[in-house]
């Protein structure tokens, strides 16, 4: 009996970290919210796979785990005598391939619309993001689309307004980024939108987003952008180690609800950019309670 | 060419060796195979140590005000201190604790004795193999002492963190690293040593097995720990070249300002001694993980070889599946080799070659899979034995299942996009090194140490070790997964600047509480080990009942290995044999009356 | 070796090799790998090089390569490999003497080709192409006006700012010449290059004359008319060319035939305690098949100098 | 072999090992300061003279202090004074004079105990009260301290090997100011701090921290000025012990007389700042502006005559000794990286302030009745300036003439050499 | 100690050998010739580049697999030593082929400005 404990020990651990993955979901411990045209895909091919290795996973476990407790040893007992099973063999080497293949090739098109560039929609805003130890640089034409935009990532413009570390987009827009670095590799990640794309020292490199949901409101009075929703603050980081300020490469996604929104915005964001006066705002108040 | 046959009849003649010749300077297989088992455990609790530093600071990122804590500025671990930490704690658990342990001392102790070999191939060169660690060593170690600490690029040192060196002035900054200069020449310089005595090893392992066999020791009646070592040298011998090449070539770029890695037109990094460069960034990274990939199943492999000889053994059975385990290891050697660029598919590198990489590397989960079939298959129907041994090779069966599954995750390169750098990858590596490697050597230990020493390790503190290791190395690294796919990436010394990463941060603290206690486990197992070094119960040639060689040797063996050089007659795995008394047949034992041989 | 090592020969496992070839030929694999590596290395970096424009691969002339010197380096080392051949060969039939000459003829073949190589490295050195020491800054190619312009402008700022240690060090090298006394017409050439470069526009006094001093695209081609007009008249002048990817060049070059050099060194070593065990009579027939063994090094060594020599000189 | 056994011994293990962990951890997870620490006092060198000299390399990483040990070298021709050679008694007199006044990272405060009302009412303008300072300390404490250090001298563990250097806040020096001219001592406006923060340094490792709360943001604000009050105090106490001056009364009378000094100073800056003339443009004088601040740049006897340390507009500056001794070069202008910020404006408060402790002059155009041919046709020559410096990364922005004189011909074989 | 490696030990079968040896010997001082004067060939504008290219590569080829297969033995040995080269052959080309297409798209400065910069990642 002593023996047989061991296969409940192995048991019980493994069901214990299976139902840590299998609440996730209801604790909050998941995916962040996905708000990319093809972040859907991504999650697809995401809860497929997880289906597969859902069932693998409880299909050896719980064959290993009966078999810990139902074939635990007793003196003068005798194992059968098998060398192998050709059939069975054949069977857990051909299904599973059937499976995987089915896997890899079920990812070819998401990935061909995510990545290839010659699969990316025309951009109805470019904008131009420049990493560097440690933070983003948001490089915006004085338009959402300037003409030429190839050519215009490689060429700063005169017009041009830097932003740290604030991507401002609208909904349904689809957005081409040129990624770039100044330094070292970096990585653009944003959660969200199930985006992530190294940037190469020496290399401009295209990536584009739509994001299908909306979660700021521009304040034309102040001149701050607002949360529509304090739960849709949505986050930019460095998913590429990049030196000692790694973890604090934190950026913002503000994503407009109309592309009006957004224009008002720019013309904000462009008359704060050319500023020749010095700000008139009262300073405000000090302390945090 | 006559060199190992006169050496080893002259070691026989002279058996009183001085104690330097005999344990310093030994050219006995044997007693290499320990100097590499106790140096990396040495390397284990170094490697441990950092690894609980990297969990304090990720458990409890605003600070530490710790009296026993000797480095803290203000209270606080330094960003660079960390990114220092977690660097070298991969670095020295990869390079210093898996692959000796696994190659250098099972490699060395198990391949002779296994097939019936008197010693290595080269003894001489099998010395210097583990000789050429100790510069290896004496760097890594003195690189945390030198200007700006060690390396602190990660594990992988990707230029350009790695190799930039100086500010190229013109209103650019410099690399902010402190780490990647003195201390990323040391990195390199010891990986260098490294490579040098796994390819000297790996080398002699493989001409030791295709030219030392015993008689009648065909290649399908090797057990699978000489299988698995065989294919892992193999494995390094065409592996490592590429990475002592990408080694020279960043050495070189943070030496001599060469611009092999530094990209071109006079970017902010272009070393202001070089001029615009011209080099490519990511040639580093193919080379790397050309290395890197196939170093992987160097981790595992002979993990995976030898827990199907334990398993073997305790389960009273034969391994179900011999020829399909081995063609399995074979597949993933093979496949290994292209499927790097897996690491790669968020690094800019082509995304058409993505898709190429993507196929290859999910199929590499197939011949996984059937090895996991094939110890299920094992255990089905058998008469287990719960050695302290058994319980941790199970132990990896179940936890490679996990770490194997979980790759697919990254395998597949839409999911990717979101996977890569997170911590689902660190669970997934700590999975398959950690929760299954380190499972395959503690088991080896267990199961060695009476032919090692000649006395058995205490089982129950063994097993008391074993179910607190199994334990809480599930609360440590399971819910990495969890934060994963929350997002949480890699590498980040402070996580709670992030609002999407709020509701993880408990379970980062519940998993740097796990490493500790994980780690105070291990204080068991080194109390036990050096206990039942001098005070274990005597062990018996063979103390398990198994068939293998090594068992018919005396234990310890004695220089030369065998009284008399066995003589094979059938496979490893002859156990519970209906037809006899015994449920297992050695391998060397001639074959009893009445019972037919088998065929093959 | 496999009559003794087993009680039952008839039963030994192995291949049918003596176990150090064997060992030998699985050492050859890793540095089948370690070249291939390199070359690949070499291929992958001159390949990202663009071809059309006069930013490409520098050729032999612009570093000073000697395609004659690097052929008959080729040819030194095909008679060492043939030489070595026949030792083996004398030695399997115990002609230990010859074998011995042969063995010495290697050796001073291989010394020859070190020697070669020195000479090659040499002329590098007083060029000053070497690693971190070349300057690669020439200015863009002027075709047509408008984006051309600002495509080049943008290039320029970047050169510009990583051209300016080029800059220092050709100062500094003019400055030496200065003070020496060659070629009347050279030295008043570099002096002019100097005195632009160094001066400085206060000189003038006039708001509106104003002159921007010479970029370091500009002194680099400036440097290289000089240089040319040097070598024409056989004056050795020490300054740093402008050679656009030099530095990347002069990395692989130094990278590949200096790994290829020490594996000769190497070899050379070797043959070198063979002849040693030979002077002192211990070398017998019983050797043979180390020579064999010391031979299959030295073809693989052989080898690589035969892909190197057409990729580094001629393609 | 008895699992039961086994078990038992688990609970018995875990039971122990628990308890022991949790004392091990408990430090762990600490918002602010250790409270036992204390601000360590000064020990590198002081600068008090730096070298005149120029030189084309800068200094490599991690080598600072080794650099300013040699900045006295004859050869090199600074001065410095070292702490070292401070006298144990003033040492300790010192170190309690500022322990008081300054109080501990952990509990930081600027506290007079017999200040009058007009003191404490500039240490309300600056926001120097307890309760911000607090919060201040603990935000630097996680985002700023591991380069600029405990006591803001630049020098965190991170801070040597990144170049340019952090700040060093001790010497009450700071670089992008707006603060009026007429001022004397001139010290950053709050605003001033509040951008640099926001908008971080382009070109340097500072990077933004726009996305701090803005309470979070004010406060540091305030402990940065609190370090640099502290900093300074120290270091002007020191030097006349040091230079064998000697102090006329006691060390902490010498303290709280620099301290109520340094607040006037801070104080007055924060108060008033440049008032820039109105900008005199409209669209279409662009061109003709860019031209005009081209010729003010390029004159090099005019009033400006930037073109004499940003030689070659910068790209072929050599490096000068700042007043920290720290190697810095005039900035490329041409590379369109502004440390200072991208703004006009704050390009026009640099060029019409300078940079004070990297000796940039401020360009000086007095008034239009006094210097008719500067201003002529109602130009401002600041704003030409301006639009030169801000257009002049961008050849497309550029007159033809101007351009091909910056950026050379490209049409046609580039003569050189040729003067 | 025997010759393993050549079961041939007859002293005509020796001189053969030699023969062999130096016949390559000399093909291999003509092919350094041919891949030189192919190389000289371009500059003098007789063939092109690809041609010449074609040429000096094939002669290397060449000449390796000669001196390989005669003066390493391969000629003999290769029956025992196969499995272990063939497969660092596929190995090796298969690492140059794979690395190709990565700096195809590698960054060059464009040729004509006018046209948008040279792609990065992905097709075009």
């Amino acid at each position: 009996m002593q023996q047989k404990g061991w296969g409940i020990f192995f048991g019980v651990v493994l069901l214990a970290a299976f139902l840590s993955i299998a609440v996730g979901p209801l604790v909050g411990w998941w995916l962040p919210a996905n708000v990319s045209s093809f972040g859907p895909d991504v999650d697809y091919l995401y809860y497929v796979i997880l289906g597969f290795t859902t069932f693998f996973f409880l299909l050896t476990e719980v064959l290993l785990v009966w078999a810990m407790y139902r074939f635990a040893g007793r003196p003068g007992n005798k194992s059968q005598y098998v060398e192998g099973h050709h059939r069975l063999e054949m069977l857990w080497t051909v299904v599973p391939g059937g499976i995987l293949l089915y896997i890899a090739i079920a990812q070819i098109s998401a990935w061909e619309r995510i990545k290839y560039q010659a699969k990316m929609p025309d951009p109805d805003l470019v904008m131009q993001v420049t990493a560097r130890q440690w933070d983003w640089t948001m490089r915006y034409a004085d338009t959402p689309l300037p003409e030429n935009h190839r050519r215009w990532a490689e060429i700063p413009n005169f017009d041009d307004i830097y932003l740290p570390d604030e991507l401002h987009c609208w909904k349904g827009a689809n957005v081409r980024i040129y990624l770039k670095t100044n330094d070292v590799l970096h990585s653009l990640f944003l959660p969200q939108l199930r985006l992530k794309q190294d940037a190469l020292p020496g290399k401009t490199i295209p990536v584009w987003f739509n994001a299908t949901d909306a979660n700021t409101r521009f304040n034309a009075s102040t001149g701050n952008c607002e949360w529509t929703d304090k739960n849709k603050e949505w986050e930019i980081a460095c998913a590429e180690l990049c030196g000692g300020g790694h973890y604090r490469m934190r950026g913002l996604l503000y994503v407009h609800e109309t592309k009006d929104d957004y224009l008002n915005w720019l013309k904000h964001a462009q008359k704060a950019a050319r500023s020749r006066q010095p700000e008139k705002k009262a300073t405000p108040v000090a302390a945090k309670d | 060419m006559s060199v190992s046959h006169s050496h080893s009849a002259e070691a026989h003649a002279h058996h009183e060796l001085s104690f330097l010749r005999k344990y310093i300077f030994s050219e006995d297989h044997k007693i290499i195979g320990i100097q590499f088992l106790f140096s990396g455990l040495i390397f284990f609790l170094i490697g441990g140590t950092l690894a609980l530093l990297v969990r304090l600071q990720v458990g409890f990122p605003k600070g530490i005000n710790l009296p026993w804590f000797p480095i803290s500025w203000g209270g606080r671990m330094s960003p660079d201190f960390y990114a220092m930490v977690f660097s070298m704690h991969a670095t020295i658990m990869i390079f210093f604790v898996i692959i000796p342990l696994l190659t250098g001392a099972f490699g060395n102790f198990t391949i002779p004795l296994m097939i019936g070999a008197r010693d290595m191939a080269f003894p001489k060169l099998n010395m210097m193999s583990y000789w050429f660690m100790w510069p290896a060593f004496a760097v890594i170690l003195s690189s945390f002492f030198v200007e700006g600490g060690a390396g602190a690029s990660g594990w992988t040192s990707y230029p350009l963190l790695a190799s930039a060196t100086m500010p190229a002035g013109e209103g650019f900054h410099s690399p902010a690293s402190p780490h990647s200069g003195i201390g990323q020449i040391c990195w390199l310089v010891a990986l260098l040593f490294v490579g040098v005595s796994s390819m000297m090893g790996s080398i002699n392992y493989m001409t030791t097995i295709i030219n030392l066999r015993a008689p009648g020791m065909t290649m399908f009646r090797m057990p699978m720990t000489v299988w698995a070592m065989f294919i892992t040298a193999i494995l390094q011998s065409m592996a490592l070249p590429v990475l002592t090449v990408a080694l020279i070539l960043q050495l070189l770029d943070k030496t001599i300002n060469t611009t092999f890695f530094l990209p071109p037109g006079g970017m902010a990094f272009g070393n202001w001694h070089t001029g615009p460069g011209g080099g490519q960034t990511l040639l580093w990274q193919h080379l790397f993980w050309f290395y890197s990939h196939p170093a992987v199943y160097i981790m595992i492999l002979p993990a995976m070889g030898m827990v199907s000889d334990i398993i073997s053994t305790f389960a009273r059975k034969h391994l179900f599946g011999y020829k399909p385990m081995v063609l399995a290891i074979a597949g993933i050697a093979g496949l290994g080799f292209i499927v790097w660029g897996h690491h790669m598919f968020q690094s800019g590198m082509d995304p058409r070659l993505g898709t190429g990489f993507m196929i290859a590397t999910i199929m590499i989960a197939l011949p996984s899979a059937v090895k996991t079939f094939n110890w299920l298959g094992t255990i089905w129907g058998a008469n287990i034995q719960y050695t302290t041994a058994m319980l941790n090779a199970l132990a990896f069966v179940a936890m490679f299942v996990i770490g194997g599954l979980s790759g697919i995750f990254m395998a597949a390169t839409p999911v990717d996009v979101y996977f890569h750098d997170t911590y689902f990858i660190v669970a997934h590596i700590h999975y398959v090194l950690f929760m299954s490697s380190i499972f395959g050597i503690f088991g080896g230990i267990y199961y060695w140490f009476p032919k090692m020493f000649g006395r058995l390790m205490n089982e129950k503190w063994g097993k008391v070790h074993f179910v607190l290791t199994f334990l809480f190395s599930n609360c440590t690294f399971f819910p990495m997964h969890i934060i994963g796919i929350a997002g949480h990436p890699r590498r980040y010394y402070d996580s709670t600047l992030y609002r999407f990463l709020d509701n993880v941060q408990p379970l980062n603290q519940f998993m740097t509480i796990s490493a500790f206690l994980l780690a105070l486990a291990q204080i068991i197992f080194l109390v036990n080990f050096f206990w039942s070094l001098f005070r274990g119960a005597k062990a018996g040639a063979n103390p398990w009942h198994s068939n293998t060689l090594e068992w018919t040797a005396p234990s310890p063996p004695p220089h030369g290995n065998f009284v008399q050089t066995p003589i094979v007659r059938r496979g490893p795995y002859e156990y519970g044999n209906p037809d006899m008394e015994e449920d297992y047949l050695p391998q060397a034992e001639p074959q009893p009356s009445g019972i037919p041989a088998p065929a093959h | 070796m496999t009559q003794v090592v087993y009680e039952r020969p008839q039963e030994h496992m192995g291949m049918p090799l003596p176990t150090p070839k064997v060992a030998m030929w699985l050492f050859l694999v890793t540095e089948i790998m370690f070249f291939t590596a390199l070359i690949g290395t070499y291929i992958v970096l001159r390949h990202g090089t663009p071809a059309q424009s006069p930013f490409k691969w520098p050729a032999p002339h612009q570093v000073h390569l000697i395609e004659w010197i690097g052929a008959l380096n080729t040819f030194v080392l095909i008679c060492s490999s043939f030489t070595v051949v026949l030792a083996h060969h004398a030695a399997v039939k115990a002609d230990m003497k010859k074998a011995t000459s042969y063995v010495a003829i290697t050796l001073a073949l291989g010394g020859v080709f070190l020697g070669i190589k020195a000479y090659e490295y040499n002329s590098k050195f007083q060029h000053d192409i070497l690693p971190g020491h070349i300057g690669e800054s020439l200015p863009y190619p002027a075709k047509g006006g408008g984006d051309n312009d600002l495509k080049a402008i943008e290039r320029e700022k970047h050169e510009h700012a990583t051209g300016m240690q080029y800059f220092h060090r050709v100062q500094l090298q003019l400055e030496a010449i200065k003070k020496s006394s060659i070629d009347a017409e050279i030295q008043k050439e570099c002096n002019a290059l100097l005195d632009a470069m160094t001066a400085t526009t206060a000189a003038e006094g006039q708001a509106v004359a104003f002159h921007r001093p010479p970029s370091p695209a500009e002194v680099g081609e400036r440097v290289n008319e000089i240089l040319e007009k040097a070598e024409k008249k056989g004056v050795t002048l020490h300054l740093t060319p402008a050679i656009p990817f030099g530095n990347l060049w002069a990395s692989c070059y130094f990278a590949m035939t200096g790994f290829h050099a020490l594996h000769v060194l190497g070899g050379v070593v070797v043959f070198a305690i063979i002849l040693l065990m030979a002077v002192i009579g211990r070398l017998g027939p019983q050797h043979s098949t180390m020579l064999e063994l010391v031979g299959l090094y030295w073809h693989f060594v052989d080898i690589v100098w035969i892909f190197l020599f057409p990729l580094l000189y001629l393609v | 072999m008895s699992s039961a056994v086994s078990f038992a011994r688990m609970v018995r293990v875990l039971a122990l090992a628990i308890p022991c962990l949790l004392p091990l951890l408990s430090g762990c997870d600490l918002d602010s300061y250790p409270a036992e620490l204390t601000y360590p006092l000064r020990s590198d060198p002081i600068v008090t003279s730096p070298p005149g000299s120029t030189r084309w390399d800068t200094t490599a990483p991690g080598q600072l202090d080794m650099h300013i040990a040699h900045l006295s070298d004859p050869e090199v021709g600074g001065k410095t004074l070292d702490p070292a050679k401070l006298p144990a008694k003033e040492r300790g007199e010192l170190e309690r004079a500022l322990n008081e006044i300054f109080g501990t990272p952990a509990t930081p405060k600027v506290f007079l105990k017999d200040a009058d009302d007009e003191v404490k009412s500039r240490i309300q303008d600056l926001k120097l009260d307890d309760k911000t300072l607090a919060h201040g300390s603990i935000v630097y404490r996680r985002h700023c301290m591991h380069c600029h250090g405990v006591t803001g001298d630049g020098r965190g563990p991170t801070g040597p090997w990144i170049n340019p250097t952090p700040r060093d806040y001790r010497q009450g020096l700071f670089k992008f100011m707006s603060t009026a001219v007429e001022v004397n001592n001139r010290k950053p406006r709050r605003e001033d701090l509040r951008r640099t923060l926001e908008h971080g340094i382009e070109g340097t490792s500072m990077p933004s921290f726009s996305l701090l709360e803005e309470a979070e943001k004010e406060a540091l604000v305030s402990y940065v000025i609190h370090l640099s009050l502290r900093g300074e105090c120290e270091r002007y106490t020191m030097e006349p012990i040091l230079d064998g001056s000697g102090l006329e009364g006691s060390v902490r009378e010498k303290v709280v007389e620099l301290l109520g000094d340094f607040l006037h100073a801070w104080a007055n800056s924060n108060a008033k700042g440049i008032e820039p003339g109105a900008y005199p443009y409209k669209e279409g004088d662009l061109q003709a502006s860019i031209r005009r601040g081209f010729q003010l740049f390029t004159d090099p006897r005019g009033s400006a005559s930037c073109i004499n340390c940003h030689v070659d507009f910068g790209r072929q500056a050599p490096f000068r000794y700042d007043k920290w001794g720290t190697l810095v070069r005039p900035a490329n202008l041409t590379a369109g990286v502004y440390r200072g910020g991208r703004r006009p404006i704050d390009i026009y408060w640099r060029i019409r302030g300078g940079i004070d402790p990297s000796q940039m002059p401020r360009a000086d155009f007095g008034d239009q009745a006094a210097h008719k041919e500067q201003w002529r046709n109602n130009a401002d020559p600041y704003w030409d300036l301006v639009n030169f410096v801000q257009a002049l990364p961008y050849p497309q922005m550029l007159p033809e003439d101007v351009r091909d004189s910056i950026y050379g011909r490209r049409h046609e074989k580039t003569e050189h050499a040729q003067r | 100690m025997t010759e393993t490696g050549h079961p041939t030990t007859h002293d005509a079968a020796h001189d053969l050998r030699v023969k062999a040896y130096f016949t390559v010997f000399i093909a291999l001082s003509i092919f350094t010739l041919v891949s030189f004067i192919a190389n000289e060939a371009v500059r003098q504008g007789w063939i092109d580049l690809y041609t010449s290219v074609t040429i000096i590569i094939a002669v290397a080829v060449i000449k390796a697999i000669l001196v390989g297969l005669i003066f390493m033995h391969l000629n003999f040995d290769w029956g025992k030593v196969y499995f272990i080269i063939v497969p660092i052959f596929i190995l090796g080309v298969m690492m140059m082929m794979v690395l190709m297409p990565d700096t195809v798209i590698a960054w060059q400065p464009s040729q004509n400005p006018l046209e948008p910069p040279v792609s990065t990642t992905g097709t075009r």
